[in-house]
């Protein structure tokens, strides 16, 4: 009940605008906090409208709606899932001890500076009384700061411990996450005959997993480890972030009990796209995660005649290379895994939408400057009209 | 040179002699390095231009440092007399007559801080240990409860868990239970002597433990959650209250002090001096 | 503006104060002072590389490893530890104002940081022809050189050191009160020996000992 | 009284000895070789603060770019790589080109006079230190020019100011740029350790008769601290420097992690670094209030012991606590909870240095000039920066807040709250005694009004955004996460922040020529740089001074209640 008070008390202070957004995420909640927010974030709208126009800047301005629906304000006050809970109950504390120093301290300075500040002629004649200092006020100033800092001690180790060292129940999913520059993949893991565990199949940038209750929760266990350099994976509302970094396997959990399509972000600075190295970890109930996961295992039939030049294409570029597409000759491995890519909602991690026109703008040039200038894939300075095979080819994968 | 007459001339001052070579050694080792990410020939210059630079800085230095003697400013040009607008000093009303104070007026030593946490830490664990082999037949329940503010394992564990022996819960709590104690031990010797003189076993002993009482009874689903699931109130308060009838006492008795509680609040804290009246 | 005004500008009546008169005022030499700070912040250098040897023991992917071609080189570290004997037995000399035993003792210990730094040569010429162990090969290589060639590298400039001091010497610009010079220069020497013996430990004794990693 | 004009070498018409070169006015031939051939503590004081401002002021420029380029969503002003050259070289030049010769243009120009000496300990290592820094930040900027272009030199450097490996590897960071980076820092180390020797030896062997270490001013001592901490805690940022060197001239495998190297461990021997020079950065801020504060409240220092100590303290705990920049990259519990408990700890000395200002200004008189008006705004910011420091230290919530633009907006209300504030109260403060002219006071209340706002308008939506889950180092964001306002208040407060830096530097100028005249202690102050002339002699002092107490002027100006009394 508390708790519950503080919460609220928390979002009242930090956050006046996202009150609603996660308690009813519905398709269009961008815009509506537009219309529910004041009127000086109106005028803030406005002065963003007309700076867009001033600058030119590109149109893409929302983030389009999704099934399930999108959460793309991932405040970290408003947890969905069991650590990122656990770091919440956390940070209420630690959040109210703060506001109470800073406003002790803060009414002192401010105290201070009135009652003494110099009024009149005389006080420029009289020095004051010379302190030097006082032994028992500072003791006490500095004690009482180290009994507050034992306490915030005992409730980090604990919230530490509970999260890092937390079991793995027998029903998780696990998964592995490889960080590359600047897209993820994703492998999801099954146990063989043995007892190890290996990839079941292979997904990237979108992570579907199952969702559960506050009460029965469903765990989603992740490896992370990376390709090239050191990368973080954060969606805040699931949990904190943990690195992927190359040579070590970190861990990672969550429990998601609400579902939707959950924005997270790359948060270690990793290169030049850093910024569009996005996450979506979309939880959805579990038969339709597992309607999911069943059509990502099944092998996609032989391209049908109508695309077979896309196909052909694609193989004699450079595509095949760096893509796998099963069941193909194309088995690269330094670009995302192509098999099911029209199961996919957006392209380059995250860049842009996965529309058929994104596509073909993509496949034309991915450095174009509205999709991911400076990611690795380069431009492969086809014709148009190849461009339309091999998208033709792309878009039954799926 | 070191005969210099002007060397004990009090007209004339020794300063270092101006020079270029920590320039020309800076810059040499700039050009070194930056030879890495140009050319070869960018190194090889600055090479040539640090070994200069040191060779010349050594024969500034060596055998002596070269100076020179500068003679001092005409007597009209040097620093005024000190002046000060503010001659008059405010006084103090309490510690000594004159102007200024440092407060060692009278706390009691932190030795009786010490010793007092300690005696009241040591009863409020026999008092809560005695809680918890009558109440739950066990003494490690309220060693655990208190650990479980740091241990995850206790802080979600069962009745069952909590009455059993822990070591890693027995370990924080007296780490905890003996940090806490001897703090608050050492407030006391702050505290005690601007209480109100009568009744001081009362402002001691019993007013301090129920404020922090209540301050905890606030924060504990936050800071403890598995204490505030299992707390006994009255016993808890009694703890507490022994905690600070003991400290108190023990401090009180380990050296008397002036008490000072006719002084004012900004007095009693040390940071300020009331001017003397007039 | 009377002269009675720039006695003023003084603080008069301290000088005249006897209490202040009678302590005299003494301040550390800054040579030394420097001296010190300065293998403080050598010892901040070496122990970074140090720990990265420590931390890199045993995690090297492939060969050469350490018990394959490290040898203790005991005759270079009795020359190099030897050397602060001898460099203490000139800083005496020089004190005594014998320049003679001072040049000779003075000679001895840069001789053998010579013998030192030439076996260092030889050790880093076997290695890499012979053992085929260089800078790139594995981690162990580029813990070990940069450990062991940041180590050569302040012995050379201990000797440059050392030679600036001989020269001088015989050119008989060395005089007496130039003892603090050489004191602050044989502290730097004591100081590069000891990290000799921490290198000698770490690199030659430990690591050949070792083939897991120390820490997790 | 003796008006002398302000600025003239009162030497210069002395005719028995010829001076420095140059130490005639006029010609700026003069001039120029004057400042190359100096070895005066007080020029090199004024030459590091010239240059850092100069640096600072193209960082700020370079801030402002990315500023606008956030301003709002998916804004196409600045590509990618311009955007992370930019983080890069602003972050790497606010940090050491900005924040270390400003420390040590007050070390430089104070400490001598603050301790009665007639220069540096070492003079010409002095101006090694600074010609070294000024080249090595030259060298740092030649790379942009270099681009492409000259030598195929390769660029400005982009993998941010701390630089993680693998990203510098070959691999990930092809042609010259990152080497820019590494040589220039590793050169500027050269030149801080040796200015930090420098101070050290000089505090320590040149104070005047009776200035025992108990009577220093308090910035003398924290000046011990901070050149301390640079001593030991540069060179792991060196070694560190030439292990990469290595790795990328010589194929050396420290951080290759295919060849079983470690990209944690750069970030371990980074940090062991990067952690303490926080406190060099900060520590001479608190030197500066701790000057600053008790002269305009006309009451010593409060509690001088517990000052230094606490100083101490955070220097010694702050050599234990790097890790905790390292939170989410996967350490065991045991040691997140070990930096975390570690972390905590420098929170109380902190604590009580807040305290015992506040007990300076208690029951004091406090004249709300411009040096004490900024002192007040760094207490009030230094105090978020120091609760948020709380807040990121719990490891559990640094793994939300850490790599966000909390950090962001944590570690500007540390630096610009906490250090520039207080090194804009030094300017105004000492700059009648550097020049023999006050600064304009209307010129310094714009200045700090508008900075103030700007600063609080620009820093404070960054933690919200930060909670928003913003991470730190996007070139661009897209609209819809909750971001968008807050980019833009950002946005807007640095114009605001600009236009008082503009007053600022205006009134650097106006007031040289323009201002009011000092005299010889315009602040009715106590420490032994007013007992010299505004400007000081080349030397100083006449004769050598002698102190009996932490406030030598005090016992002069009271010679029937002195301090030395009471101490």
């Amino acid at each position: 009940m508390r708790i519950k008070g503080l919460v609220f008390f928390a979002r009242i202070c930090y956050l006046p605008c996202t009150v609603n957004a996660a308690a009813a995420p519905t398709h269009d909640s961008v815009v509506k906090r537009a219309g529910a927010a004041g009127g000086w974030k109106f005028a803030a709208r406005i002065i963003v409208a007309i700076s867009l126009l001033a600058s030119g800047a590109f149109a893409q301005t929302t983030i389009p709606e999704t099934d399930p629906p999108l959460r793309p304000i991932q405040n970290m006050f408003e947890p969905l899932s069991t650590p990122a809970l656990k770091i919440h109950e956390t940070s209420i504390p630690v959040l109210l001890i703060c506001a109470a120093i800073f406003c002790v301290v803060t009414t002192l300075l401010v105290f201070i500076v009135w009652k003494f500040r110099q009024r009149n002629e005389e006080d420029r004649h009289v020095e004051p009384p010379q302190v030097y200092g006082s032994s028992h006020i500072e003791l006490a100033w500095t004690v009482i700061p180290i009994i507050i800092t034992v306490v915030l001690i005992l409730i980090t180790a604990r919230t530490i411990g509970e999260i890092q060292n937390a079991k793995i129940p027998d029903d998780a999913l696990r998964i592995r996450v490889i960080g590359h520059q600047w897209w993820w993949e994703v492998h999801y893991l099954k146990q063989n005959e043995n007892g190890e565990w290996v990839t079941d199949f292979i997904a990237a940038n979108e992570i579907h997993v199952p969702v559960g209750t506050r009460e029965e929760p469903k765990m989603t266990h992740m490896i992370l480890e990376s390709s090239d350099v050191i990368h973080s994976f954060w969606v805040p509302q699931l949990a904190g972030k943990t690195d992927l970094v190359p040579n070590r396997k970190n861990e990672l959990w969550i429990e998601p009990w609400a579902t939707g399509t959950y924005l997270g972000n790359c948060a270690e600075y990793c290169g030049t796209q850093h910024a569009k190295m996005k996450i979506r970890v979309i939880v959805e109930e579990q038969d339709v995660y597992e309607a999911w996961a069943q059509n990502q295992r099944t092998p996609p039939p032989p391209p049908p005649a109508n695309v077979a030049l896309g196909h052909k294409l694609f193989m004699d570029y450079a595509c095949a290379n760096c893509h796998t597409v099963d069941g193909t000759i194309a088995d690269g491995v330094f670009g995302p895994d192509l098999t099911k890519l029209m199961t996919r909602r957006t392209l380059g991690s995250g860049a842009v939408d996965n529309t058929p026109e994104n596509l073909f703008k993509w496949v034309r040039d991915p450095q174009a400057a509205d999709m991911k200038p400076g990611c690795l894939m380069p431009d492969m300075k086809m014709l148009d009209s190849e461009v339309r095979e091999i998208v033709a080819y792309l878009e039954t994968l799926k | 040179m070191s005969d210099d007459p002007r060397k004990h001339d009090p007209d004339y001052v020794e300063l270092p002699t101006p020079t270029a070579w920590p320039i020309v050694t800076a810059f040499g080792l700039t050009l070194l390095f930056a030879g890495l990410v140009t050319a070869l020939a960018v190194s090889v210059v600055g090479l040539i231009c640090a070994i200069i630079g040191g060779i010349g800085w050594f024969t500034d230095v060596f055998p002596h440092p070269k100076h020179e003697y500068v003679k001092v400013r005409p007597i009209d040009q040097q620093p005024d007399p000190y002046k000060t607008s503010r001659r008059s000093v405010s006084h103090l009303k309490v510690g000594s007559s004159h102007h200024r104070a440092r407060y060692p007026e009278a706390i009691h030593p932190y030795s009786a801080g010490l010793l007092g946490g300690l005696a009241g830490g040591a009863v409020m664990a026999v008092l809560a240990v005695a809680y918890g082999l009558i109440a739950k037949g066990s003494i490690w329940w309220p060693v655990n409860l208190l650990a479980a503010a740091a241990v995850p394992s206790l802080a979600e564990a069962t009745p069952e868990a909590i009455a059993a022996f822990s070591l890693a819960g027995f370990i924080v709590a007296i780490i905890v239970h003996l940090a806490l104690s001897v703090l608050i031990g050492l407030l006391y010797t702050v505290l005690l002597p601007m209480l109100p003189a009568k009744h001081e076993w009362f402002w001691g002993g019993i007013v301090p433990p129920l404020i922090w009482t209540a301050l905890i009874s606030a924060s504990m689903p936050m800071i403890n959650p598995a204490l505030a699931k299992y707390v006994d109130w009255p016993w808890f308060i009694l703890c507490q209250v022994a905690f600070g009838a003991v400290c108190g006492f023990v401090v009180f008795k380990t050296a008397r002090v002036e008490t000072m509680q006719s002084w004012s609040f900004a007095e009693k804290m040390g940071i300020e001096a009331q001017e003397k009246e007039k | 503006m009377s002269a009675e005004n720039v006695n003023a500008g003084q603080p008069q009546h301290f000088i005249n104060d006897p209490a202040d008169e009678s302590t005299p005022w003494v301040l550390p030499s800054p040579r030394r002072v420097g001296i010190i700070c300065l293998i403080l912040t050598e010892t901040a250098l070496f122990s970074i590389f140090v720990v990265a040897y420590l931390f890199y023991i045993g995690r090297s992917l492939n060969g050469p490893f350490p018990a394959d071609v490290l040898h203790l080189p005991v005759f270079a570290s009795v020359c190099l530890i030897g050397s602060s004997f001898t460099i203490m037995a000139a800083e005496f000399a020089l004190k005594k104002a014998n320049h003679a035993l001072f040049n000779l003792w003075w000679g001895i210990t840069m001789l053998l940081g010579i013998i030192f730094i030439v076996y260092t040569g030889l050790e880093w010429h076997e290695l890499i022809y012979e053992k085929n162990l260089t800078i790139r090969t594995n981690v162990f290589g580029s813990t070990f050189y940069s450990l062991v060639g940041l180590h050569a590298s302040h012995v050379i400039v201990g000797l440059f050191l050392l030679g600036s001091v001989l020269v001088s010497s015989f050119r008989g610009k060395l005089h007496h009160d130039h003892h603090e010079h050489v004191e602050v220069i044989s502290w730097y020497w004591h100081f590069v020996d000891a990290v000799w013996i921490v290198v000698l430990g770490v690199v030659y004794i430990l690591s050949v000992h070792m083939d897991a990693p120390l820490m997790p | 009284m003796n008006p002398h004009a302000p600025g003239a070498n009162p030497a210069a018409d002395i005719d028995l000895q010829p001076v420095a070169p140059g130490s005639e006015r006029g010609s700026l031939v003069a001039l120029i070789q004057d400042l190359v051939f100096t070895v005066d503590h007080k020029k090199l004081g004024l030459m590091y603060f010239g240059s850092g401002l100069l640096f600072f002021v193209v960082a700020g420029i370079m801030a402002a770019l990315m500023r606008y380029q956030l301003a709002i969503p998916n804004h196409g002003f600045l590509e990618p790589d311009v955007f992370n050259r930019l983080f890069t070289m602003h972050g790497t030049a606010m940090v050491f080109l900005v924040g270390m010769p400003m420390i040590f243009a007050f070390a430089n120009y104070l400490i001598p006079l603050m301790i009665g000496a007639r220069d540096m300990a070492f003079p010409r290592l002095n101006a090694f230190g600074f010609w070294i820094f000024l080249f090595s930040g030259i060298l740092l900027f030649f790379s942009y020019i270099a681009g492409p272009g000259l030598y195929d030199a390769g660029s400005a450097p982009d993998v941010g100011w701390f630089a993680y490996s693998p990203l510098t590897a070959r691999a990930f960071s092809r042609g010259h740029s990152t080497d820019y980076w590494t040589i220039s820092i590793l050169l500027g180390g050269i030149g801080s350790i040796a200015t930090s020797i420098n101070i050290l030896v000089t505090i320590f062997c040149y104070r005047c008769k009776g200035m025992t270490l108990g009577r220093m001013p308090l910035l003398v001592w924290l000046y011990i601290v901070v050149a301390f901490l640079v001593v030991i805690a540069l060179p792991p940022l060196s070694a560190c420097q030439i292990m990469l060197l290595l790795d990328r001239f010589l194929d050396a495998k420290f951080f290759d992690t295919q060849a079983g190297g470690d990209a944690v461990l750069w970030q371990h021997f980074f940090w062991i670094f990067g952690h303490p020079e926080v406190y060099i950065l900060i520590l001479p801020g608190f030197a500066i209030a701790s000057e600053v504060i008790p002269v305009f409240s006309r009451k010593p220092i409060f509690g001088y012991p517990v000052m230094v100590a606490a100083s101490v303290m955070i220097a010694f705990i702050s050599l234990g606590v790097w890790a905790h920049h390292m939170f989410a990259v996967g350490m065991t519990s045991f040691g997140n909870t070990f930096f975390a408990i570690s972390t905590f700890l420098v929170a109380i000395p902190t604590g009580i240095k807040i305290f015992n200002w506040l007990g300076t200004m208690y029951g004091g008189k406090i004249r709300l000039r411009p040096p004490m008006l900024f002192c007040i705004a760094f207490l009030f910011q230094f105090l978020i920066a120091g609760l948020t420091g709380v807040m990121l230290a719990v490891a559990p919530f640094n793994w939300q807040l850490t790599d966000s633009y909390f950090v962001v907006a944590h570690f500007h209300y540390v630096l610009i709250g906490g250090l520039l504030f207080t090194i804009f109260a030094g300017v105004y403060y000492w700059y009648p005694k550097c020049t023999g002219r006050m600064l304009d006071e209307k010129l310094g209340l714009w200045h700090f009004w508008l900075f103030t706002i700007g600063f609080h308008l620009t820093f404070f939506p960054q933690h919200i955004a930060g909670f928003l889950g913003m991470p730190r180092r996007y070139y661009t964001y897209d609209a819809g996460r909750g971001w968008d306002e807050w980019n833009l208040i950002s946005s807007i407060g640095v114009v605001i922040q600009a236009a008082g830096i503009l007053f600022f530097v205006y009134n650097l100028l106006h007031s040289y020529f323009k201002g009011a005249k000092a005299g010889d202690d315009p602040w009715d102050a106590w420490t032994l740089e007013w007992a010299t002339t505004s400007p000081p002699a080349e030397y100083n002092f006449e004769k050598p001074q002698v102190v009996r107490s932490r406030r030598p002027l005090w016992d002069l100006k009271h010679p029937d209640d002195p301090d030395w009394k009471y101490e």
